[in-house]
């Protein structure tokens, strides 16, 4: 490991920032790293929504068997000889492009009854929330822009801010299909807010750290060199982690829990009044927040920046973070080609009645494990998965009791 | 087991998007402007004027100006006003031409009446499907050059029904040639013997609209198009 | 002025607001949000003597604002559940008219 | 300095604005800014996990509840308006208020506090946790106890009176 430590690679981004700001006396030195750690992390989460944006509707196209947006091009992309075979389309490359000139240039309507006051705050404060969040995530090793000792309670803080926006938006709009859909929203905010919180806590137990970086720390090792120790390699981390992804599909309004959005039935939920830069910022807010709670997960449960093999760490750590990330991306944009939407009941009982009773069997499960730290891996692995798999089944049968494939029998 | 559902489900949708690279049964979008699907041979859009010339389009139009058409047309679309003079057709019989042949293609519902009601096989649907204008007045209605095609065209977007029209009329035509051959030939038998002249002139008659008598039956045709089958 | 005195002086201050909300306003829930602001000025307390008071056992203040907090919010969880249910019974929740015992 | 002068302006204007305002929802959000700032002042003192918790508990919580009652307590936008209350309790409320803080202020400046303690007391995470789950470790049984009950309480007088039909 202390082999990779330096590498020039790992080290570079610090020691770019640090070239940049070296020369500055004592505290602004400090401000600037700081500053640059912000740029940097909007440029780079920018430009990944703009790209996600992009690869989520080419992916829902290739799974409905249609190519999705391949059209838009770049200007001058057409005259450059290695880019000639494309004509200027460059596989739609520039549809984020096209899509934000579309947004920024549409009229911003506010009603004439609304809260003006609120309506605008409301947007703005998702994103300050959804980007406040990112603050605490190890991106890298050494790249964490601010490393405090209680950063995952930080990151849910930040992130429990995101349910008042929603109101914000919903009150503000003075629109009752906005307000009642807003209440929806808050409704399974809350409601997934519990699973996803306790979802993570025998991560903290297990590793005894509220730090992100001190969790990454825990994980870096392999059992006999090639099982790296990676939480969701564990019963009930296993278990965390899909609570953990569930919750947090729930949490970001995706398909297939994308009910306070629901664009087919509630015209669009607490953004029914909002139009133009503002609707472009609670969309980003909801992109930024997917990505955010998944470099969490990534961080709590698949080993942040570690490389899942010890011959491959030559390869950045960041690099690891990013493939990482971005398979937990794909993993939702898949799951949104696939699911339908929930019905509001039926999301109040995956909540409530499957997910938080499994999360507390799944810290009872950790405690387990924690116990049983004498007995040989294979004996506690099994033990604990026994454990988590039991109620799983038994919860999961009363859940979907009487639940059958429908039959017709009138349409045959 | 709670979840079975939804994994499979996952499996679905995992097939489709890696299958949508490589197997084209996956991948089924045509992109439009660039590739164009085969028409379904019966797909129709608007009616379009059959003329059997292609290098004087005018002076070969199948129609004669019956305004039988216009009068059928249910939104009333068809606008036609009388040749004063005649014109010979593509067998050389003098016949009335359309001075003026409109279609308010803003109006036509493309319910191919016209086709079906017109004795000469003069009118036929088009699949002309870009028609998109910027002036929506003058511009979607179209005037007798604009409507004229040639047969070759229709041969190019209906070849079935097409070569059933064209071996219909050249059938009719041989068999008026005969029936005038033979009509000729009783006139001339009946000029040799003045007796039975009166018998064989009521049958002569009809012999010389041999063209259009059949119709009913012809007009049957395209009503009941024939089974195209499913573009590949 | 030593900085244990200044932040003294903002919880006071803060529980002088929270204490005159709770007093002069009618609307229950607005009362029971000044009870809140008196319990934070409270709780302000506890860390402003943590961080300037003589040393002690280094986690004390913290543990009393941990153990505060979590009391504050089973209160503001039965205290709005209360005003529900006396919306619920007479169709507004000025405190003056929740006056009788009796439903 | 200047960082806890803001701070206190944040948190006072808040909270007095927030009892000041006739809409109850802009009171309500004006108090979450007001507990965030509180946050933030714990921040400043360096009580990082009280000052999450404070987020998590109020920003998070507390203030869902409060605009969740405010909004079941009403019959139309209109009603958000709340009636003013006398100037006689006003008046009365506001000295009985400023009557305490007096008392107060003035406690605080004639007592002697002696030296304060400069450098912030380190605390670590994992020594907060050691004390929560070995010294205080009673203490947050009955937490936990009282909040369960506290769900209880509020899910029980909360929901409907079975022959309460309105």
């Amino acid at each position: 490991m202390s082999a990779t430590n330096d590498a020039f690679l790992e080290t570079f981004p610090v020691t770019l920032r640090d070239a940049a700001t070296n020369w500055l006396p004592a505290p602004w030195n400090w401000l600037a790293q700081g500053l640059i750690a912000v740029v940097a992390v909007l440029a780079i989460f920018g430009s990944l929504f703009a790209i996600l944006t992009l690869v989520e509707r080419k992916a829902l196209g290739r799974v409905q068997n249609r190519p999705g947006p391949n059209r838009t091009g770049l200007p001058y992309t057409a005259r450059l000889p290695w880019l000639k075979f494309t004509e200027g389309k460059i596989f739609g490359l520039g549809q984020p492009m096209a899509d934000g000139i579309k947004m920024l240039t549409k009229e911003d309507i506010v009603p004439r009854e609304a809260d003006q006051v609120l309506h605008f705050i409301a947007p703005v404060a998702m994103l300050a929330m959804s980007l406040m969040t990112f603050a605490v995530i190890p991106f890298g090793r050494n790249l964490v822009p601010v490393e405090l000792d209680a950063s995952v309670l930080y990151f849910f803080a930040a992130g429990a801010a995101t349910e008042l926006a929603v109101f914000m938006a919903g009150w503000g709009s003075r629109n009752k299909f906005a307000l009642l859909a807003a209440m929806r929203a808050l409704a399974q905010l809350i409601s997934y807010e519990l699973p996803l919180i306790l979802s993570f806590v025998p991560v903290v137990m297990i590793a005894g750290s509220l730090s992100t970086v001190g969790i990454v720390a825990a994980q870096s090792s392999w059992h006999w060199g090639f099982i790296p120790h990676w939480y969701v390699l564990t019963p009930w981390g296993f278990a965390g982690f899909l609570i953990f992804m569930v919750s947090a599909l729930a949490e970001s309004n995706r398909s297939p829990f994308d009910l306070p959005e629901a664009e087919s039935e509630l015209i669009a939920g607490h953004l029914t009044e909002y139009s133009g830069f503002k609707y472009a910022l609670f969309f980003m807010a909801e992109y930024l927040g997917m990505t955010a709670l998944s470099g969490m997960a990534v961080t709590l449960f698949l080993g942040g920046w570690n490389a899942p093999l010890p011959f491959l760490q030559f390869i950045p750590s960041y690099v690891w973070f990013a493939v990482k990330l971005l398979t937990l991306l794909m993993g939702f944009i898949w799951i949104r080609a696939t699911l339908p939407r929930l019905r509001m009941d039926q999301l109040m009982h995956l909540s409530w009645k499957f997910l938080v009773p499994l999360c507390l069997v799944n810290l009872a499960n950790t405690t387990v494990w924690h116990l049983t730290a004498s007995l040989p891996l294979a004996v506690r692995w099994l033990l604990c998965a026994v454990i988590i798999v039991a109620p799983f089944t038994l919860i999961g049968r009363s859940l979907t009791k009487g639940v059958a494939p429908r039959t017709y029998r009138y349409a045959e | 087991m709670l979840g079975s559902g939804l994994l499979q489900g996952l499996a679905v949708t995992a097939k489709n998007l890696v299958g949508s690279f490589h197997d084209p049964a996956r991948y089924t979008t045509v992109e439009y402007p660039e590739v164009k699907e085969q028409l379904p041979e019966s797909f129709r859009n608007f009616p379009f004027l059959v003329t059997d010339n292609a290098t004087d389009p005018m002076g070969a139009l199948r129609c004669v100006a019956c305004q039988i058409c216009e009068k059928e047309c249910p939104p009333q679309c068809i606008y036609i006003e009388k040749s004063k003079d005649k014109k010979p057709d593509a067998t050389g019989k003098p016949q009335l031409y359309p001075a003026v042949f409109a279609i308010d293609t803003s109006v036509c519902m493309s319910c191919q009446i016209c086709v079906e009601v017109c004795p000469f096989d003069a009118i036929k649907m088009d699949q002309e499907f870009e028609i998109a204008t910027t002036d929506r007045f003058s511009a979607l209605l179209l005037n007798r050059e604009q409507l004229a095609k040639p047969n070759t065209y229709f041969h190019q977007i209906r070849p079935t029904e097409a070569a059933e029209v064209d071996g219909r009329l050249t059938a009719e035509r041989k068999a008026a040639e005969e029936k005038a051959k033979a009509a000729a030939a009783a006139k001339a038998a009946a000029a040799a013997a003045p007796k039975p002249a009166a018998s064989a002139v009521p049958t002569a008659t009809p012999a010389a609209t041999a063209p259009t008598a059949p119709k009913p039956a012809a007009a049957a045709t395209p009503a009941v198009p024939t089974p195209e089958k499913p573009a590949p | 002025m030593n900085p244990l005195q200044l932040c003294l002086i903002l919880s006071s201050l803060l529980f002088a607001v929270g204490l005159a909300a709770a007093l002069a306003r009618t609307h229950a829930i607005l009362v029971l949000l000044g009870v809140e602001l008196m319990l934070n000025a409270a709780n302000l307390n506890f860390i402003a003597f943590w961080r300037y008071g003589p040393p002690a056992s280094p986690a004390d203040g913290i543990m009393f604002v941990v153990f505060s907090i979590a009391v504050a919010a089973a209160e503001a969880a039965v205290g709005l559940a209360l005003i529900i249910a006396v919306y619920r019974h007479q169709k507004n929740i000025r405190l003056q008219e929740a006056n009788r015992l009796k439903g | 300095m200047i960082a806890f002068a803001v701070i206190a302006l944040l948190i006072l204007a808040s909270a007095s604005l927030a009892m000041c305002l006739r809409n109850l929802v802009h009171s309500v959000l004006l108090l979450v800014a007001n507990w965030a700032g509180i946050a933030v002042f714990y921040l400043w003192a360096g009580a990082e996990f009280v000052a999450f918790a404070q987020l998590l508990v109020y920003v998070g919580a507390v203030s869902m509840l409060s605009l969740f009652a405010v909004l079941l307590t009403r019959r139309s936008f209109h009603d958000l308006d709340i009636i003013p209350e006398s100037v006689s309790r006003a008046t009365w409320a506001l000295l009985t208020a400023g009557a305490v803080a007096g008392v107060l202020i003035g406690t605080i400046l004639g007592s002697p506090f002696g030296n304060v303690t400069e450098a912030a007391p380190a605390v670590s995470m994992r020594q907060l946790g050691e004390e929560l789950a070995g010294t205080h470790v009673a203490g947050l049984l009955v937490v936990g106890i009282i909040l369960t009950v506290a769900l209880l309480g509020g899910v029980v007088i909360a929901s409907k009176d079975k022959e309460d039909k309105s």
